[in-house]
C-alpha cells in the first residue's frame, strides 16, 4: 500500500466532491449514491499497488492464450 | 443565485489548482536549457586494448561561436578560433563510455545534432553491429546521420581543423551531400545490414596533408569506401572503383566522366552525367546471372581530342568510347566485389528474391557461395546529347586560323 | 436528457480518429512481424472485420433505435444476463481506455519526455479528456470536427514530404509465402477494426440516421486505406527492418528532410499524433461514462464523468505492467479480446433479437388477427 | 463542511433580496392631481435640491396658472422661449379654448405628448423634455424640446479603414438609430427600446431586421435584457457582461463595434444590434469566432487581396498566440528539431543569459505587455516616448548587458506585430491572455504542454456558445456553404446566402448567377 497515491486520490475525490455536489442537489438519490460509489471504488483501487499486481491484462491474456498460441505459430 | 456561487468557487479552485501545479511542475524533468547542453557534432568509435572501445566526442563550443561572429570578437584576425573540441573515454561499450564521458563534462550530452558517425578501420573489422544497436534503440541519435570507416584512429579525423566549415564533422557531412562518394546513413546502413545480403560499403575516409609554405594543413578526404560483410569490414575498394559502384547503384550525380576515345590521343569529359540503371536477375536452370542495363547521356564539357564531336561519325566513335569507359569501370568494380571480397554490396540478392522468391529460398543461406558465381551481362547505352557553348575542340580552331 | 444530435459526418470523424490514432503507430510493427512486405494487404483482410462489426451495430441500431447495446441487451436476453452482459461491455470499454492511455503515455515517456513522471502525462490527457466529454457528444462532434483536418492533413504531408525517400521496390516479393502471413497478420488490425461496435453508441444520437451506415461503411474504408497506406510508404521507408522497429511510422517521420532545413520533425509528428489520440481517448471515456449512466438507470451522466477518469487512471497502472508486456497483450490476447466481445457477441445477440422479434411479430399477427377482427 | 456551505449560500440570497429591494425606488403610484398646486409641491419635493430643475410659472393666455418644468441643460431654453413661452403667454380675449385645443393651436412644437402620472412627468423631464402642467388639469404635456450637447459625428479612432464610410457612433443614441436608419431604409428595420438601470434610467434599443432575424432569438435577447437589474449602465460594456452565455470565458461571446456600416451589415445577415445611451460602441450578437477576425473593410477591397489579408490574418493568429510558447518548448525541449546552425547560433547567444528561457520568454512578453498598456493610457506625445524608450532598452540594451538573448527579443516582437493583426481589439486581448498560460505550459511539457493547451482551447471554444450558436459556427459544426465567408472570402456575387445560423426563413439575400463580365452588361 501507497499512502501518497491513497493520499492524492483521496485529495482529487474531495474537490471533485466539492466541485461536483453543488450541481448534483437536485438530482435524484440513486444519481449520488451511483456518483460516491464510483468514488469509493477509485479510493478503494487507490490503496493497491496496481501496476505490480496481477491487474485485467493478465487474466485475459490467461483466456485468449490457446488463440495467440495459434497466431505465434 | 447558490448555483453562481457554487460555479464561482469551482472555476477558482480549478484556476488555482491549475496554476499551482504549474509552478510545481516548471523548472525539472526534461527541460533543458540551450546552455545546458553539450552538443555533439560528431563521433567517433575506436578500439583501445583487448576488449574496450574509446568513444570521442567533438562538441561544440558557443562561446567561441559567439566571438567570432560578432564584430568585436573577430578584430584580432589572427587565427580562427576553433568552434569545437574533441573528449574521449574508454568503456567495454558506447553505453559505458557515454556515461563516463558524461561524469566528465559539465553540461548534458546532446546526440539529436549528431550527423556524422565514423568507426575506426580497426573497430570496423572487429564488428559494428554491437555498436549499432545502441545508436538506434537511443532516441536521439538520428536516422539520417551520415557513417563511415576511417583509416586509422577516427578520433584523429574528428581533432582534425577545417577551413571552410564550421568544424571538420560538417566538412564530411557536405562531402557526402555532394554524392561524389557513397551516402549512407545510419538507417541505409541497419537496413543493408539486415538485408539479404548482409553486406555494405561505407565511405572510407582518409587524413590527407597539404604542405603549404608556412605550415602544412591536414583535411579528411573521402576516399573510396570500406566493404562490410556480415558486420565486419573485410575490404575496402579505391576511389575509381567506388564510381563503378555508383554507376550501378545508380547515384552518380555531379561528377565528371572522363575517358579517352580509342585511336585518338586526348581526352573528352562529360558532365553532367544522367543515367537509368536497371539491374535484371535471371534464373535458367542452375545458372544464374544478372543483367545491368545502363542507359545514360552526358554533355561535352571539356574536350581535348582531335574529334570535333559535331560531325557524327565522329559522335559515334565517341560514344563508343564513353560506353566502353563505363563498362570497363562497371566490369572492374564487380570483379572485385564478387570473387575478391565475397560480399554482396550491390544489392544482387535483393533483385533476385523479389524477382524468383522461390528459388531464392533455396540458396538463401548460402548464399555467399552462390554470388560470385552469378553470371554478369552488360547492356550498357551510352549517348552524348549536347556539346555545350562550343562545337569544335578548341585545338580545331587555332589550327584551322593557321592554315 | 436533452436531445443531444451529432451529424452523420460528425460520427465519421469522431470514428476515423478513434480507430487509426492509435492503430497508425504501432499496426506497421505488429503486423510486420507476421507479414513482412507483405504487410499492406492485412488491412484489407482485417477490414471485413471492421464491415462486418459495422454491419451488425447497424442491424442492431435498426432494431433498437433509440438505445444502447447495453439497454437492448436486457431486452434481448432478459434483465438479468443483460446486466452481466453489459457489465462485461463496460469492463471491457474501461479497460481498453486505460490502456489506450498507458499506451499513449508510454509513447510520450519512452521517446520524447524521457524523465516525466508517467502520472504527469497519464493525468493531463484524461483531465482534458473529461472536460470534453463533460461538454457531452455535441461539443465532441464539434471538436473533432476542428481537429480533423489538423489530424489528417499532416498525415497527408507526411506520405508527400517523405516521397523522395521512397523505394518502391521494397514491396517485392509479393506474397512470397502464399496468403497465410498476411491473414495472420491481419488478426491484430482486426481487434482495431472490431472497435467500430463504438458506432452503437453514437448512432442513436444521429440528427440523419439514413445516412448513418453509409458514413459507418466509409469510415471503415477510410481507415482501411489509411492503414494500407501507411503500411505500405513504412515499407518502402524502412523495407525489411519494419518489424524491428516498436514506433516504424516515428521512424520514418524522423526521416523527412526538406532542403536540409525542415529536419527532425519527430516532435511535431507526435504532437499531431497527440490530437488523434484525444479524440480516441475522449470517445472511449465517452462510451464507458454513457454506459455506466446507462448501466445505472441515470438520467444525466455528466457527474460520473470524474470518479470514471479517476478509474481510468487506475485501470491505466493497473491494466499494464510494461511496455513490452502490454506489445505481447496487444498480439496475444487483446484481437481476440476485442473481437469476442464487439463483433462475436454482438452477433449473437443480434440473432437472438432477429428471432425474437420474429416470433413476436408473429404472436401479434396472430393477437391482431384474433382479438381485433 | 456542507451545512457551512449551505448557510453561506443562504445569506448570500437573503443579501440579494435586500439588495433587490434597495434598488426598487419607492414607487409613487401617484397620477396627477386635478389640484395644480398639490402636483407642483410633489414635483418640487421630488427635485429638491435641484438646482438645475427650472420652475417658471406664468399665465396661460392670461388667465389660467401653469407651470413649465425643465432641467436646465438638457432643453433647447431658446425654443421654449419662442415656441411655448411667447404664443401661450399672449393674452386672447375672445376665444375660449379647452387646455388641450389650445396646446394643439398655438404651440409650435411637432412632437407633445400628455402624461397622466407623476413619474412619467420625471422621466420626461429627465430625458430633457419640458413638462407643462396646467391649473385644473391632472393631464401633463411633456415637450420634444430636448437638446443637449453631443459630439459631432467623426471617424472612429479604434476602427480605422483605409475604404469605406468613415462616420462612427456617437454617444447619443437617437443619432445612432438615424445612422442605422439612413443605411436600411426598410421599414422592416424594427427598433425596441427598454430603460435599464435603476438610477442611470439609460435607454437601450434592440434593433434587428423583421423577416431576417430570427424570431426566437429576439425574445431570448429581450428576456436577457429585461433580466438586468443593475443601479446604472455607463457604458455598453454593462450589457454585455451581463447577457454573456459564458461570463468565464476569456473570448467576447459579443461584438462590439463603433462603426454603422458593421452594425448593418451585421443586421443584413440576421444578426441583433444593442445600442445603449451614452455608449458610441453598439454590439452585435450573436457571433462567431470568426468574426473576430473579419474586417468589414475584408469587403471593401477585390476578393483576392481580401482572402489572402484573411489567411495571412490566421497565420499571425496561431504566431501570436503560440511563436513564443514554441520557441521555448523548442529551445529547451526539442533541440533536434532546429537546424543545425540556427542551434548553433541560438546556443552562441544565450550562452551569457543568466535565465531560463521561460523565465526569458515571460519576462520580455509581460514587459512588452506593459510597454503597451502604458503607451495607450499615456497622452499622444508621451506615449511616443515611452514606446522608443521601451524599444531603446529591450531591443538594444538588454541585449547587450546580456540580461536577454537577440533571438528572444526578435520572437518577442514577431508576437507583438502578429497580436496587433487581429481587427478586433478585445478578440486580441482574449489571445494576449492566453498565451501565458501556453508559455507555461511548453515550459513543463513542451510540445506536449502546448499541445494541450491547443486542446484546452478548443475544447472551450466548441463548447462555447454565444446566444446559442456555436462558437465555431461554420466550422464546427460544419456549413459547408458558409465556408464562403471564412476560409476565404468570395466574391460578392458569388455570395447569395446569409449565414444559415441568424435566418433561417429569408436564406437568399441576392439573385444568384450575377457574375459580372463582358457579355453581361452592356453592348
Amino acid at each position: 500500500m501507497k499512502w501518497g497515491n491513497f493520499l492524492a486520490t483521496a485529495f482529487i475525490i474531495l474537490i471533485i466532491i466539492l466541485l461536483q455536489w453543488p450541481k448534483m442537489k437536485q438530482k435524484p438519490k440513486k444519481e449520488k449514491s451511483a456518483f460516491i460509489v464510483l468514488l469509493l471504488i477509485g479510493l478503494f483501487l487507490s490503496m493497491f499497488d496496481l501496476p505490480y499486481i496481477g491487474g485485467p491484462a493478465k487474466w485475459i491474456e490467461y483466456v485468449f492464450n490457446p488463440f495467440g498460441e495459434i497466431l505465434e505459430k | 443565485m447558490p448555483k453562481r456561487r457554487s460555479h464561482f468557487i469551482k472555476k477558482f479552485l480549478i484556476f488555482i489548482s491549475f496554476i499551482g501545479s504549474i509552478f510545481l511542475l516548471s523548472g525539472c524533468w526534461d527541460r533543458w536549457e540551450t546552455n545546458d547542453i553539450a552538443i555533439v557534432t560528431a563521433t567517433a568509435i575506436d578500439k583501445k586494448g583487448d576488449n574496450q572501445i574509446e568513444l570521442s566526442l567533438q562538441i561544440f563550443i558557443p562561446k567561441a561561436f559567439g566571438m567570432s561572429s560578432s564584430p568585436s570578437g573577430g578584430a584580432g584576425g589572427g587565427a580562427v578560433k576553433e568552434l569545437t573540441f574533441v573528449i574521449s573515454q574508454k568503456g567495454v561499450n558506447m553505453a559505458d563510455a557515454l556515461s563516463k564521458l558524461q561524469a566528465e563534462l559539465p553540461r548534458k550530452i546532446f546526440w539529436g545534432q549528431c550527423k556524422v558517425f565514423i568507426f575506426g578501420e580497426k573497430i570496423a573489422k572487429e564488428g559494428i553491429q554491437d555498436h549499432l544497436d545502441f545508436l538506434l534503440r537511443h532516441p536521439q541519435p538520428r536516422e539520417r546521420a551520415y557513417m563511415f570507416v576511417s583509416k586509422g584512429k577516427a578520433k584523429h579525423i574528428l581533432e582534425l581543423q577545417s577551413r571552410l566549415e564550421r568544424s571538420s564533422a560538417e566538412t564530411m557531412r557536405e562531402l557526402v551531400d555532394l554524392e561524389i562518394g557513397l551516402k549512407v546513413t545510419l538507417k541505409d546502413l541497419n537496413e543493408m545490414l539486415t538485408s539479404e545480403a548482409q553486406a555494405a560499403a561505407l565511405p572510407y575516409l582518409k587524413t590527407m596533408t597539404e604542405k603549404g609554405k608556412k605550415k602544412s594543413f591536414q583535411f579528411p578526404k573521402i576516399f573510396g569506401s570500406a566493404v562490410i560483410k556480415k558486420d565486419q569490414m573485410v575490404g575496402y575498394i579505391s576511389q575509381r572503383e567506388t564510381r563503378g559502384i555508383l554507376w550501378i547503384r545508380d547515384e552518380i550525380k555531379s561528377y565528371t566522366v572522363t575517358f579517352e576515345p580509342e585511336e585518338k590521343k586526348g581526352n573528352i569529359s562529360l558532365n553532367p552525367v544522367t543515367a537509368k540503371v536497371d539491374l535484371i536477375p535471371q534464373i535458367n536452370g542452375v545458372n544464374w546471372s544478372m543483367l545491368v542495363k545502363i542507359q545514360t547521356e552526358g554533355t561535352v564539357i571539356q574536350n581535348n581530342s582531335s574529334l570535333d564531336t559535331s560531325n557524327l561519325s565522329n559522335l559515334k566513335v565517341v560514344e563508343k568510347a564513353f560506353q566502353d569507359g563505363i563498362r570497363k569501370r562497371v566490369e572492374f568494380v564487380i570483379e572485385k566485389v564478387q570473387n575478391e571480397l565475397r560480399a554482396d554490396i550491390l544489392g544482387f540478392a535483393k533483385e533476385f528474391h523479389r524477382e524468383y522468391p522461390k528459388q531464392w529460398r533455396k540458396v538463401e543461406n548460402r548464399w555467399d557461395e552462390v554470388f560470385p558465381k552469378v553470371k554478369i551481362k552488360y547492356d550498357i547505352k551510352a549517348h552524348i546529347r549536347k556539346e555545350g557553348y562550343i562545337n569544335k575542340p578548341m585545338k580545331f580552331r587555332i589550327e584551322e586560323e593557321k592554315e | 436528457m436533452k436531445t443531444v444530435k451529432i451529424s452523420s459526418l460528425q460520427m465519421a470523424m469522431l470514428m476515423y480518429p478513434t480507430i487509426v490514432a492509435t492503430a497508425i503507430l504501432s499496426v506497421p510493427n505488429l503486423t510486420a512481424t507476421y507479414a513482412n512486405q507483405d504487410l499492406w494487404i492485412s488491412p484489407i483482410f482485417a477490414s471485413i472485420i471492421g464491415f462486418l462489426t459495422v454491419f451488425i451495430s447497424v442491424r442492431l441500431h435498426k432494431l433498437y433505435p433509440e438505445k444502447t447495446v447495453i439497454q437492448f441487451s436486457e431486452q434481448i436476453i432478459g434483465r438479468i444476463p443483460g446486466k452481466i452482459l453489459g457489465l462485461a461491455f463496460l469492463f471491457f470499454y474501461i479497460q481498453s481506455t486505460g490502456g489506450i492511455t498507458r499506451s499513449y503515455a508510454e509513447f510520450i515517456v519512452s521517446s520524447f519526455l524521457f524523465q516525466t513522471p508517467i502520472i504527469v502525462v497519464i493525468v493531463s490527457m484524461v483531465l482534458l479528456c473529461a472536460f470534453a466529454v463533460y461538454g457531452g457528444l455535441e461539443v465532441l462532434g464539434r471538436i473533432t470536427q476542428v481537429l480533423f483536418p489538423l489530424f489528417f492533413v499532416p498525415l497527408f504531408l507526411l506520405i508527400i514530404l517523405l516521397s523522395p525517400e521512397y523505394e518502391f521496390s521494397n514491396i517485392f516479393p509479393i506474397l512470397e509465402r502464399g496468403l497465410l502471413p498476411p491473414i495472420k497478420g491481419a488478426v491484430v488490425p482486426g481487434g482495431w477494426f472490431s472497435e467500430f461496435f463504438i458506432t452503437i453508441f453514437l448512432l442513436p444520437f444521429l440528427a440523419d440516421k439514413k445516412k448513418g451506415s453509409k458514413y459507418g461503411i466509409l469510415t471503415v474504408f477510410a481507415v482501411m486505406i489509411t492503414l494500407v497506406v501507411v503500411n505500405l510508404i513504412v515499407l518502402f521507408i524502412l523495407g525489411n527492418t519494419t518489424s524491428s522497429k516498436t514506433y516504424p511510422l516515428m521512424n520514418i517521420s524522423r526521416y523527412i528532410s526538406i532542403a536540409d532545413f525542415f529536419e527532425n520533425l519527430e516532435s511535431v509528428t507526435m504532437a499531431i499524433w497527440i490530437l488523434g489520440t484525444f479524440v480516441k481517448i475522449s470517445v472511449f471515456f465517452y462510451v464507458v461514462v454513457l454506459g455506466t449512466a446507462q448501466w445505472l438507470n441515470i438520467e444525466d451522466y455528466r457527474p460520473l464523468v470524474w470518479p470514471i477518469g479517476i478509474l481510468i487512471v487506475e485501470f491505466s497502472f493497473w491494466a499494464v505492467p510494461s511496455s513490452m508486456a502490454f506489445i505481447h497483450y496487444e498480439i496475444t490476447a487483446f484481437p481476440f479480446y476485442s473481437v469476442t466481445i464487439q463483433t462475436i457477441i454482438p452477433l449473437f445477440l443480434l440473432g437472438i433479437a432477429f428471432f425474437r422479434n420474429k416470433n413476436r411479430n408473429r404472436n401479434k399477427k396472430k393477437e391482431t388477427n384474433s382479438v381485433y377482427k | 463542511m456542507i451545512r457551512n456551505i449551505k448557510k453561506l449560500l443562504w445569506n448570500m440570497n437573503e443579501k440579494h433580496k435586500q439588495i433587490q429591494k434597495n434598488l426598487q425606488e419607492p414607487k409613487s403610484e401617484s397620477s396627477l392631481h386635478l389640484s395644480y398646486h398639490q402636483n407642483i409641491e410633489a414635483l418640487r419635493s421630488v427635485y429638491n435640491n435641484c438646482s438645475d430643475v427650472i420652475f417658471r410659472e406664468f399665465l396661460l393666455l392670461g388667465k389660467k396658472k401653469a407651470m413649465i418644468i425643465y432641467m436646465e441643460g438638457l432643453s433647447d431654453t431658446m425654443g421654449i422661449e419662442k415656441h411655448v413661452l411667447s404664443p401661450l403667454m399672449q393674452e386672447t380675449k375672445n376665444e375660449s379654448l379647452t387646455v388641450n385645443e389650445m396646446i394643439e393651436h398655438k404651440l409650435i412644437i411637432s412632437n407633445w405628448n400628455s402624461v397622466y402620472s407623476l413619474p412619467e412627468c420625471i422621466e420626461s423631464i429627465s430625458s430633457g423634455n419640458p413638462i407643462l402642467l396646467c391649473e385644473g388639469e391632472n393631464v401633463g404635456f411633456s415637450l420634444g424640446l430636448s437638446k443637449w450637447e453631443k459630439r459631432s459625428i467623426e471617424e472612429p479612432e479604434a476602427e480605422v479603414s483605409i475604404r469605406g464610410p468613415r462616420e462612427g457612433f456617437i454617444e447619443s443614441i437617437r443619432v445612432n438609430i438615424s445612422l442605422l436608419r439612413r443605411i436600411i431604409k426598410s421599414p422592416a428595420l424594427k427598433i425596441k427600446t427598454m430603460k435599464i438601470g435603476t438610477y442611470t434610467q439609460t435607454t437601450i434599443a434592440l434593433a434587428y431586421v423583421e423577416g431576417i432575424a430570427d424570431k426566437t432569438l429576439i425574445e431570448e435577447v429581450t428576456n436577457r435584457l429585461n433580466r438586468i437589474n443593475i443601479d446604472g449602465i455607463l457604458d455598453s460594456e454593462y450589457i454585455e457582461e451581463m447577457i454573456e452565455d459564458n461570463p468565464y470565458s476569456p473570448f467576447p461571446q459579443i461584438l462590439s463595434t463603433e462603426r454603422p456600416d458593421i452594425a448593418c451589415a451585421n443586421l443584413l445577415e440576421g444578426r441583433l444590434v444593442i445600442l445603449v445611451e451614452g455608449s458610441p460602441f453598439t454590439l452585435i450578437a450573436p457571433i462567431s469566432f470568426f468574426s473576430l477576425l473579419q474586417a468589414q473593410e475584408d469587403y471593401y477591397q477585390r476578393f483576392m487581396i481580401s482572402t489572402f489579408i484573411r489567411w495571412l490574418r490566421y497565420v499571425f493568429l496561431g504566431v501570436s498566440l503560440l511563436l513564443p510558447s514554441f520557441y521555448v518548448a523548442v529551445t529547451t525541449f526539442h533541440q533536434e528539431m532546429v537546424p543545425s546552425a540556427l542551434l548553433l547560433s541560438i546556443a552562441a547567444a544565450r550562452e551569457f543569459v543568466p535565465f531560463p528561457a521561460i523565465i526569458e520568454v515571460l519576462l520580455m512578453e509581460i514587459t512588452f505587455e506593459a510597454l503597451r498598456e502604458a503607451g495607450v493610457r499615456l497622452p499622444r506625445q508621451v506615449g511616443a516616448a515611452v514606446s522608443i524608450v521601451g524599444a531603446l532598452v529591450i531591443g538594444q540594451a538588454a541585449v547587450q548587458a546580456g540580461l536577454v538573448s537577440a533571438p528572444m527579443v526578435i520572437v518577442v516582437a514577431i508576437t507583438g506585430i502578429a497580436s496587433f493583426m487581429i481587427p478586433r481589439y478585445v478578440a486580441g486581448i482574449a489571445i494576449r491572455l492566453i498565451r501565458f498560460p501556453i508559455i507555461f505550459l511548453a515550459g513543463t511539457l513542451g510540445l506536449l504542454g502546448i499541445m494541450l493547451g491547443i486542446l484546452a482551447i478548443v475544447i472551450h471554444l466548441c463548447s462555447l456558445r454565444s446566444f446559442g450558436e456555436p462558437y465555431l459556427a461554420p466550422l464546427a459544426p460544419l456549413k459547408t456553404k458558409e465556408l464562403k465567408d471564412m476560409l476565404w472570402r468570395s466574391p460578392l456575387w458569388m455570395m447569395d446566402t446569409r449565414p444559415h445560423l441568424t435566418g433561417e426563413a429569408n436564406l437568399y439575400k441576392q439573385t444568384s448567377d450575377q457574375k459580372p463580365g463582358p457579355n453581361k452588361g452592356g453592348d
